[in-house]
This record gives structure tokens, C-alpha cells and sequence, in this order.
């Protein structure tokens, strides 16, 4: 099981702050496709760190880490 | 975890107290950089503002600006307090405290943290005006991440 | 006189309240620069420092830095508070805040501040050192006035 | 009277932070050279100011002025 946590407008779009997803393997850009379809989100601005680190398309996800959607931040 | 250099709270952030961690006896200069809620951007009238951070993360992408800033600037020391939750306008978002000892390199240093802070830190500000309230950064869609993940560099205002 | 927003004082000298009389609803950044005693230059040890100043002209001269800062930047607004007697390793020397409602012009309202603080406001440093004691910026004669004033634009570090 | 106040390095080697000298009316430059001679200090990088005013070499001193002799400053 995948762990992922959304924030600012995701959250509230998403309804929560945490979603879990069932797989063993996945890379960051397949993940995002499957959101994408599943939550009629755009994921062209979204950010994805694996467990607190910045993450490439091509980066696997394994079941046990924590994802997080991040949308282009604003702090400052 | 107050002590540490880079943090994430939720309680007002005090000038001095940031600053006081990067006093030492080899630096001269020290310039600070705050950030305030400004009341009007492009003519438009901000009530207060909502930061949602990240914060565990957050506070290792600080750390990690901190490294960037050693990278360049290896005489530079580096603390950096963000607040979240809700502002009012000229509370303090952001306290970041650069020392070295000579002062042209704690101005560009403290500089580059702001500006990396805008790329990297997984942090959102939600604006509330007198007609509504929106997520900056995001709702227009106009910055994308093909690689999903930041650039090195890039400039945003 | 306390509410003056350039002063020269013997008194320690508090970020907070300089910051404080930049802070305003229209102002998104304030920049400061933290002058403090270092402890070591060009590999010789500094024990204390005295700093003597002309106050009333002193006074004068942040003032019209601060005009000069208003012609360059007009949407900044800026404090300067200058110590003078015995200063110890870290103690602040001087506090220059500047807020304006975006951020590149603090940095550079302040650079530009401490820079003419350097060149036209007639305060004047004596170090102590272990073996000795000097007056800075004069015992070399190595600058010279031939118009009997500072120039416009002088860079010195 | 013009009265002469001193700074810094200046003020040790002049022992006292004021002076006076007598004069209706004088240039600053002449000032300079009068003071020079009288007190053996060199002054090609000594700044004056007229009344708390920066003031050039040309500009004219008169009786009942406070002139400041103003080593090269090191504030900061």
C-alpha cells in the first residue's frame, strides 16, 4: 500500500489529506496517470516527493512509502 | 526543535531570536531578511492569508537550502523560520537570518534563500479577499513541472 | 527621539524595535543589515571597539541617506540606529531596516544604505587590539578629499 | 570666532574636542592651511563641514560658524 498526502487546493479538492493507493511497484509518472484519472485532476503543476524527497517521473514508488502531491508552492 | 535552524511553527515568529542563532564572533554581518503580509498585491485588498505546509518535509528542503547557501557562501550561516496558519497583514511569514563576515555575501546569500524558498519549500499561502479566497500558485495552472520536480534555477516574483 | 527614524545612540541597539518602525500595511519584505563587532580582521584579533560619531550631524547624514534611498526606491521607508562608546565582540553596531512592497528593492535600498553609511556619516571606529589600538580609515592617509567632501560614489569595503 | 570641532585621531593629537580661531570671514581651503601649519596635522583627507553641512574647499567660513574637521569616516 502506497501512502499519499495532498495539500492546499488538492486537499480540499480531494476531500482529505491522505489518500492510500494498492501497489507493490510504481513509477512517479504511472502513479500520476492513475490520479489523474481517478480524481479528474490536472497533475501538469504537480509535484511528487517520495518519502520527503523530490521524485523524477521515472522513480518507482514502492508499497510502504509515503507519497506526497505537492502543487507549486507559494511560501514566502 | 526550537534550536534548530530551520523550522516550521505555527506561533509568531520573533526577529530576534532567529537572528541570535547565527551570532558569532567571526561574523560582522548579518542581514535578515522579513517577510509580511502585504495588504494589497496588483490593487487587490487582502484580508489575511492561510500558509499549509508541509512541514516535515519543509524543513529538510530549508536544511537544504542552507547546504546550497554553504556550497557558494562557505563562510555563511544560515537560520530560517517560516510560519504557518492564519496572518493578519504585517504579521511576520518568514524570518530568514544570514551572517558572514563581510557583508556583500550575507546580502546575496540571504537573497538566494528567499528566492529557492519560492522554488522548493513545500509550503502554500491561500489568499482571503473582501469577494473570496484561492490557493496562489496553482489555480491558474501557468507553471508546470515536466520533470516533476523543481528546476535548479528559476525565477519567480 | 527614540521615535526618530535615524538615530545615533549609546545605548544597545534593538533589531526589533528598528524593524519595527518599518513595518507597514503596503510593505510585503523588510530587509535588515546587522552591523557587529568581529572578532577577527584580515587575521588580527579585535578585543573591543570604540566608535565616535558627530551625533547631530551624524543624525543629519542617515537622514539624507534616507531621501537619497526615497529618490532611488520611493515605495521604501527606511530606520538607522547607530551605536557609539565601547563595543564588545558581537555587540551590534548598527541596525538598518528597509521595507518596501517587493522584496529586490530592500536588498538593494540596503546595500545602498550601508554603503553611504561608510562614505558621508561622520562616525569614526578605533580598534583594540592586544598589542595596540588605532583609529580606522585615517592613520594610513591612504584616502584623500581633494574637494573637501566625499564623492558622490565611492566604494569601499 | 569660528568655533573648531575635532574627531577621532584628530581630537587626541589636538587634545580637546574644540578649538577656536579668529576670523570674519575665510575660505575653508585657507582654514585648512592656517590649521596645518598651527597644529602640524596634514589635512588633504580631512573633510569639513560648515554647520553640520559637508562644504567645499571654495566655500566661505564666517565668524559665529561651528566648523567640523572630519577624518575619513569608518562607521558601520
Amino acid at each position: 500500500m502506497i501512502n499519499i498526502k495532498v495539500f492546499a487546493h488538492l486537499r480540499e479538492k480531494l476531500g482529505g489529506e491522505q489518500l492510500t493507493v494498492d501497489h507493490t511497484e510504481i513509477t512517479v509518472k504511472e502513479l500520476l496517470q492513475e490520479l489523474a484519472e481517478k480524481y479528474s485532476i490536472k497533475t501538469d503543476s504537480i509535484m511528487v516527493a517520495i518519502n520527503e524527497e523530490y521524485a523524477d517521473s521515472e522513480d518507482l514508488v514502492q508499497s510502504g512509502d509515503t507519497v506526497a502531491l505537492i502543487p507549486p508552492v507559494s511560501g514566502g | 526543535m526550537k534550536n534548530s535552524m530551520f523550522i516550521i511553527t505555527s506561533e509568531p515568529v520573533s526577529i530576534e531570536e532567529v537572528t541570535q542563532k547565527v551570532v558569532r564572533r567571526e561574523a560582522g554581518a548579518i542581514v535578515n531578511f522579513i517577510g509580511t503580509v502585504r495588504e494589497f498585491t496588483k490593487g487587490k485588498r487582502t484580508l489575511s492569508l492561510q500558509y499549509e505546509a508541509y512541514p516535515s518535509m519543509a524543513e529538510k528542503q530549508l536544511a537544504k537550502i542552507g547546504e546550497e547557501i554553504n556550497e557558494k557562501w562557505p563562510d555563511a550561516i544560515t537560520a530560517i523560520t517560516h510560519r504557518t496558519g492564519k496572518l493578519d497583514i504585517s504579521d511576520i511569514a518568514v524570518v530568514i537570518a544570514v551572517s558572514t563576515p563581510h557583508r556583500k555575501d550575507a546580502y546575496a546569500a540571504n537573497e538566494y534563500a528567499i528566492e529557492r524558498i519560492k522554488q522548493i519549500v513545500p509550503i502554500w499561502k491561500k489568499e482571503q479577499w473582501e469577494d473570496g479566497e484561492e490557493w496562489i500558485g496553482d489555480q491558474l495552472e501557468n507553471k508546470s513541472y515536466p520533470k516533476g520536480k523543481p528546476e535548479e534555477v528559476e525565477n519567480n516574483d
